[in-house]
């Protein structure tokens, strides 16, 4: 949205100067050419200005695929505002193409009169062939509606770079920071930020600093003097919380928050994993901050870092996993095993698209049914679900929170969107996080292993405790006592019993939130990542009159106790899921409701324009 | 592995604990619960400080007959969640029993991984070369051509040996003792256990249901001077009872020669347990019966620093040298900002 | 129910005869007494004589307790009668408790005016306190209530083989014959199966043969002539279908019912597993028939196994597995495999108490979840369910037909009751089975890897075929061509494909039958092992009048087309399941019918009487 | 393995797909793909009659480069996954891609089974020492102390040797080559292919971008003559280039000499691919750079029958001495009985 123009003097010519409320710009180009580099430097520099920021990386598949092709483009889309962002965005207002594959791939997203900054010496014939072009888009006549800038990037960058003594390779791989500058340029923003990373990062490599710096601002000034750019734009900062920030994705944030969890109970963390895309970030992150007390095991699958997970709970430690759909299906049979013992433990599973090894780099949302479902006999677990990449911190504490206090595995559903996806994240007062405690009993004369209190919580009686010496494991137990029982009666107690604590955490759960009225037409329901596209949907809807509100659970099992009757006032339940519509199933199951199901199964988050248009396509598009 | 913090030695029967026994009268494995039980009480450990974990079968049953903490796992899965227990706490006593089925077959995997990271617990494999528990299919053990109900015309499976696996998987102690021979049972368990690092013992177990016999030749009184070779370090290698015999060395083959005439010990093999190269314990891992004695004792005993010793030096020395870890200070890592 | 009463001569004394419709005898001691032993050989003799029959083995979860524990105690139960039996029985008519251990565990299933019969050698100051007794219960009065004829079955027995020359521990294996010399006296069964059974049996060992046949015989003779038994029972024959018969346990049917489906279509059969309790029984009987080509894979474990299978269906083999719910949850991951690459298999579940470990010996049906979610990702796949032990022959035809037709993986859940009870299986004529057949598509023009037929399987093209060379695997594949592909508009699409492809099975299965008449106030809609108890209890409550109906689903996705419909006709639906409502949340989910969940999670099946009960809590006991 | 049904001779280019090859540029892969495909080629095999099985990984999209059937299957599972094609259709040649995070992490198991069964597949391992396509954490075969994103303090995980694992499981073919080196590849390959039974290979494989110049020592010119020692049949273990070395046995130990003066070359070990026992293959196994110079080439090389051909035979038996296995006589087996 415009929200104001003036004109202004940009070297020795004018520009006009168009304030906007908020922008996206994706650059893309071969995975070599540092897309996520100078995405990130944009995401910071707006950010530290006072924008709020939303982003999202979109790798490819492959490690490297050919430079030049389809399969090797990467992205980065950031959106950043002087408004509450609520996703990276759907169609893109500038777009930044290094090469054709990069254009192919992208330019359906870019907005119908967005800005088009493509880096025209990498249309060569070779580079066209390999994107499938038969003629040189740039020459057919097929961008023209786009405000299209051609910059001969690759020479321009070379020539900036060329007293750097650097040898070509090298001078090649700045030009991402010729576009970033040319991109600064356009925004208005100020350079200070990268260059002190540059700085900083290339410090014991003078020459590298230098060809970068050079190259950036040979990219800022191009944009300041050629006569192509006419417009430049300005994007206020927002009004924000006053605080310290600090950008994280939902991996850093899922990370931190372990930590910050086991801390806070003054216990170590355990986090025993095996690699698999996108959860291995979490693992990245967390194998750095060993001075934390935390023990990060690597494991030879994820059969065995889930076990040792359960090893390590039963041991007294704060113990978690860190997986993604395939690896969660392997984890199965051992979660069951922690069901059993009612140890505390957290389970995070990443999804991504599937069936099976499905699209590892893409995001889903169709472990919800694997998580609730996905084990042998009746095992009840604790779901959980964050909403945003900063929600991921608090929900690894509340995750804690509910295993140690229930004794119980609680499974945390994020995905790949949330995982890659970073936001602004308001550093939290440290007395301001939930108080979290473990306790162990001490020996007494009436210790037993399944003795429940109120919450139905059995002890954690841990190893190394005189005294209270016990056998656990798979097979049934007996009630109170613990130990091996075959006992019909016993088993179905029990069989209920864990069900019946696992529905009782919802004692300690704040109920659902409705946004908007609480009452009306349609509620969207919804949960985990698509949290931001199903809340700006359902603003922008609201704002046209429409009687939609919107609901989102972060917790799924259970979940909030008046879920029921939130659905109850209603007259439709819209249920937009990343998947084929899993939670509409758990929700018409419970609770009887003809909710509708929103499904979309591309690897792909919503838009924010396809719920808004399901909600009219429901509504009609008239307000009440 | 032992600790000595008990401050009054217990005794064997001190580390049972209230459960009936329920393995099939005549089961070997009576005899290696009360052996274990006795080395807990010469160790003079701690039944706190004492965990054992196990996965599923007849053996795996162990853990509920032991006065100490006890994980009844899953299948195959013992190792793992063992590695779980000892990072999260080193100080504690871990000891694995398991199967030639739960170790070897659905447990292989982690059976290898454990030993190659040297985590500093003792593994104890009650081989009886077949299921017990699943009343009887062949398992990775049982002999070429055993017949079994899953295998009416005999298995087509070339048996696993696991000091060899073991080896192959860079283990530090390898031991191989039977069920019967008490004293050698409890004297190989007390090794393991002071072993630091892990300490796999294959214990040749019988199943005097499904499995009757497999190591009679082992056992019975006639046999088992010319079947089993008795391991003594920096000693040659010598068996047979009345008529001396030994292991002599003949280029990389093991052959079998009486002493007597030319022959003396100085020509045999001699063992060393401590040889920083495992070759000399492979080579002792495959000399099988009927073509060899099947040597019995500890293979290999080395030292290298353990996997959960390593971890926790690296967590000592990050907390050294960053005294003040606060959540405060990890929060505001990384690029900060500040919105007023 | 009795049907007539005359008096006749036995020996030097007259006898009471009373005729039953039908009765209930199980047989219990120690697990070396030979209990399974003698009730098999009752189930063959009723079996012959042309009664129907209905078994249920119930085995000690240990191998082999201490003799005389009560968790040694091995029992085996079966009922035979003039009428159509539809399950073992709820409560036994005659008990034969061979030791004081059997006793305590099955007394209170025994009819309060039951017979019960036993060994009064047995009851010993050890073996009494073995079982817990304080008291001898013999003496104690306790016992009162039911017929009790104490027998000095050692004793007898003893003298019985005296002249055998076998050792006293042989001899002592014989004592089950005794008893069931007794019995079969009691009902006037003729001994002749038996001993020609012996003689078979023990051609070799003509000593224990003999020792075998003298005391069944003296067992026999024991009842005839002494005064203790003043009432003898019959049971005619029952209207039983015309033909050849054979008891069969459901593992027997179903390993069966693989290889008849694989010789129908002229294939090889591969079944590739890891033994598990209580599954391992149909890999024993598979490996026996190496001669119709079944090539049985004992894998490593359950991930090879699945991994196999899905390897032999890619080179053309009729492949399946089986197992049980601990090793279903480690196959997940595999069979997600199995469905992107969409290749035919069947995946047996015979379903045990869990979770995790759990109730290793005993039955439950709480997999479905499982069966139906437990993959990551939208994996939708075919899952069946038996509803006798003999149906297991019919379900894994059915399955292959379907996994081959349609070119999926199929789940079919068994469960530890059908797998280990048995009952008379009427030999069918080979031409009366369905035709299967199995094509593969030969080189030609336009070969496509997942290019669709009308049901939307793709074609089974199969290596050694020469210019049909192709690559699968896990990866989403490109539509008809089958590339590995990331486009997201081809990723919702082949999602979409598979989950329709999966319904469209709907249209190859026949429709949902109601047992009873097809509208009114009740419907009891079950799946899986409990047919019979459903079937037997709504019999029961029709004969009384009330308006009850039932149907059972043989197929649980899809569903028969005409579910919803059915429903729809009844005011209440109940859904009795061996879990906590896992059926019943599909079907809630599905047709937002307010079913009722009736559920029993104690390792056993539901008896026939508690489901009559609930029938009438719900109806009332009046008929309308 | 190798079956000469091909009627016309195929060229190495005609068992290329036409997938674009998707492996970073520089990638070792590539130089394996291209010898893979020369040796189909010299073996006059089919294409139709040839599987590739992979699980996945970088090397694990090997399958799609094939204009053979190929199966890119699941994490750690294409032993398993080619044990099922092979026991379905003997006649076929079966190929395992695997990597070393593929085959002895998470496939660890499968690989030791796949192994131990003999089973008449070739297995061939691009070891990267490294989680490629996982974007670089160490894997099992990473040296010890290596810095990596899951290992920012260095790696306390000791490695495995694939070759010392494989030969602890019972191979009877283990050989090893390096991406570079394409004419002792092809060779390697072409002897693994020609193998009846398990071939397992370890091919050294350059990643370019997560661990690049693992493998300097090997392939640098300065270097490699004095790090690797390639291997032949019954001739003594030399190496070094100009300065000739060799290798001599001291009781169980491997040493290295200078060769000339006092030490000839029958002063050496021999190799022998063909011993009964894997002990010589162990030991050499065994010698790992800096220590030793690597041995390349044939470690062992022994015949035993296979596990589909013997679990065929059964079958094969079973149907002679039964020729009729009709349903009538499955159906009617057992005790039977007639209603009338
Ligand atoms: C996941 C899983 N698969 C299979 C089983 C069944 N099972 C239990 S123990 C066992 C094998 C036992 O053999 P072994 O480890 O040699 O122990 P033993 O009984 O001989 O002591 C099997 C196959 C199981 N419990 N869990
Ligand atoms: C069940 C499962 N867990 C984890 C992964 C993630 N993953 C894919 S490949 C890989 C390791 C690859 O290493 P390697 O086998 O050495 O192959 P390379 O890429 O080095 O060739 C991992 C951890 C997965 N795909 N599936
Ligand atoms: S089945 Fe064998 S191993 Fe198991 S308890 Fe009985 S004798 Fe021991
Ligand atoms: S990441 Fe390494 S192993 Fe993977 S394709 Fe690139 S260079 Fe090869
Ligand atoms: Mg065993
Ligand atoms: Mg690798």
């Amino acid at each position: 949205m415009v929200v104001s123009t003036q004109t202004k003097n940009a070297g020795q010519r004018q520009v006009k100067v168009v304030g906007l409320e908020s922008t996206i710009v994706r650059f893309c180009g071969d995975s070599g050419d540092g897309m996520q580099l100078a995405g990130t430097q944009l995401t910071n520099t707006s950010a530290i200005f006072g924008n709020d920021v939303s982003t999202l990386p979109d790798f490819p598949s492959e490690i490297r695929a050919p430079v030049g092709t389809l399969a090797g483009v990467s992205g980065f889309q950031l959106a950043f505002g002087s408004k509450k962002l609520r996703t990276p965005g759907d169609q893109v207002d500038v777009l930044v193409a290094m090469n054709p594959a990069a254009l192919k791939t992208n330019i359906e997203d870019l907005n119908a009169d967005g800005t088009l900054i493509v880096n025209e010496d990498a249309f060569t014939g070779g580079n066209l062939a390999k994107a499938g072009y038969e003629n040189n888009p740039l020459e057919t006549g097929e961008l023209d509606k786009y405000h299209v800038f051609r910059i001969p990037i690759d020479k321009l960058n070379t020539e900036a770079c060329k007293d750097s003594g650097l040898t070509g390779r090298t001078v090649g791989r700045c030009k991402n920071f010729f576009a970033l500058g040319v991109v600064y340029w356009l925004y208005g923003r100020p350079m200070e930020p990268t260059l002190d990373w540059i700085s900083a990062k290339f410090g014991t490599k003078p020459a590298v600093a230098e060809a970068n710096t050079k190259t950036l601002k040979a990219g800022y000034y191009y944009g300041e003097t050629t006569e192509i750019f006419t417009v430049q734009y300005t994007v206020a900062p927002a009004k924000i919380e006053a605080g310290r920030y600090r950008k994280l994705t939902g991996n850093e944030a899922m990370a931190l928050g372990l930590i910050a969890a086991a801390k806070l109970a003054n216990k170590s963390l355990f986090y025993g994993t095996y690699p698999i895309t996108p959860a291995s970030d979490i693992l990245h992150e967390l194998a750095r901050h060993k001075n934390y007390d935390v023990r990060t095991f690597q494991a030879e699958d994820e059969i065995a870092a889930m076990a040792s997970v359960v090893g390590a709970a039963f041991a007294g430690a704060f113990a978690a996993t860190g997986t993604s759909g395939p690896g969660l299906a392997l984890k199965s049979e051992a979660i069951g095993l922690g069901i059993m013992t009612e140890l505390p433990m957290v389970i995070i599973n990443v999804q991504r698209g599937g069936p099976s090894t499905g699209l590892p780099t893409k995001t889903e949302q169709a472990d919800l049914g694997q998580a609730i479902w996905g084990r042998n006999g009746e095992a009840p677990m604790c779901v959980l679900a964050p909403q945003s990449p900063g929600d991921c911190f608090d929900i690894a504490i509340e995750a804690f929170r509910i295993a140690v206090d229930y004794m119980t595995p609680v499974m945390v559903l994020s995905d790949g969107y949330l995982a890659n996806g970073a936001e602004p994240w308001k550093i939290p007062d440290v007395s301001s996080l939930p108080k979290l405690t473990a306790t162990h009993p001490q020996a007494g004369n009436d210790f037993h292993p399944y003795q429940r209190d109120a919450k139905l919580a059995r002890p954690w009686a841990i190893p190394g405790t005189t005294g209270l010496q016990h056998r656990i494991g798979g097979l049934e137990k007996s009630d109170i006592i613990g130990d091996v029982c075959y006992d019909p009666k016993n088993h179905e107690h029990m069989i209920r019993t864990r069900r019946e604590k696992i529905d009782k955490i919802a004692e300690s759960i704040p109920p659902l939130e409705v946004f908007g009225e609480t009452t009306g037409e349609l509620l969207l329901l919804g949960w985990g990542g698509t949290y931001g596209a199903i809340t700006a949907a359902v603003e922008n809807a609201q704002a046209k009159g429409l009687s939609v509100s919107s609901a989102h659970l972060r917790h799924l099992d259970p979940m909030p106790k008046n879920t029921g009757e939130v659905l109850s006032r209603f007259k439709k339940v819209l249920i937009p899921e990343l998947n084929m519509g899993q939670l509409l199933m758990l929700i018409r199951a419970h609770f009887l409701v003809d909710a509708i199901g929103f499904n979309k199964i591309q690897g792909k988050p919503f838009m924010i324009c396809e719920i808004e248009n399901k909600i009219e396509e429901i509504l009609g598009n008239k307000p009440r | 592995m032992c600790a000595d913090t008990a401050t009054v030695q217990l005794k064997a029967k001190d580390f049972g604990s209230d459960q009936d026994v329920r393995w099939c009268p005549g089961c070997g494995d009576y005899a290696i619960l009360s052996q274990v039980k006795k080395v807990l009480s010469t160790l003079g450990v701690s039944r706190e400080n004492t965990v054992f974990v196990s996965g599923i079968g007849c053996s795996s049953r162990f853990p509920y007959y032991m006065n100490t903490y006890g994980f009844h796992s899953i299948h195959g899965r013992a190792p793992a969640v063992a590695t779980g227990v000892k990072v999260a706490n080193p100080e504690l006593d871990v000891w694995v029993v398991t199967g030639d089925g739960d170790a070897l077959s659905i447990g292989g995997n982690h059976f290898l991984h454990a030993i190659r990271r040297n985590l500093n617990i003792n593994i104890l494999l009650f081989n009886n070369r077949i299921y017990g528990l699943t009343k009887g299919q062949y398992s990775p053990t049982s002999p070429f051509g055993k017949r079994t109900k899953s295998s009416p015309f005999g298995s087509v499976d070339y048996p696993l040996y696991p000091l060899s696996v073991a080896i192959g998987a860079e283990a530090t102690f390898v031991a191989r003792t039977i069920d019967v021979n008490v004293k050698h049972l409890a004297y190989v368990l007390e090794r393991a256990a002071r072993h630091k690092g892990i300490s796999f013992v294959e214990i040749y177990q019988n199943c005097n249901i499904f499995n009757d016999g497999s190591f009679l030749y082992a056992t019975g009184k006639d046999t088992k001077n010319d079947t089993t070779l008795y391991l003594e370090d920096n000693k040659p290698l010598v068996f047979g009872g009345d008529t001396k015999k030994g292991i002599r060395l003949n280029g990389m083959n093991p052959e079998i020669v009486e002493l007597g005439g030319d022959v003396t010990e100085d020509d045999l093999l001699f063992h060393d347990e401590k040889l920083a190269e495992p070759s000399l314990a492979y080579l002792l891992s495959r000399m099988h019966h009927p073509e060899f004695p099947e040597p019995m004792g500890v293979f290999r005993c080395v030292e290298r620093p353990t996997y959960e010793g390593m971890l926790v030096q690296q967590i000592d020395d990050a907390k050294k040298s960053d005294a003040d870890a606060s959540l405060e200070r990890l929060f505001n890592g990384g690029d900060t900002w500040d919105v007023k």
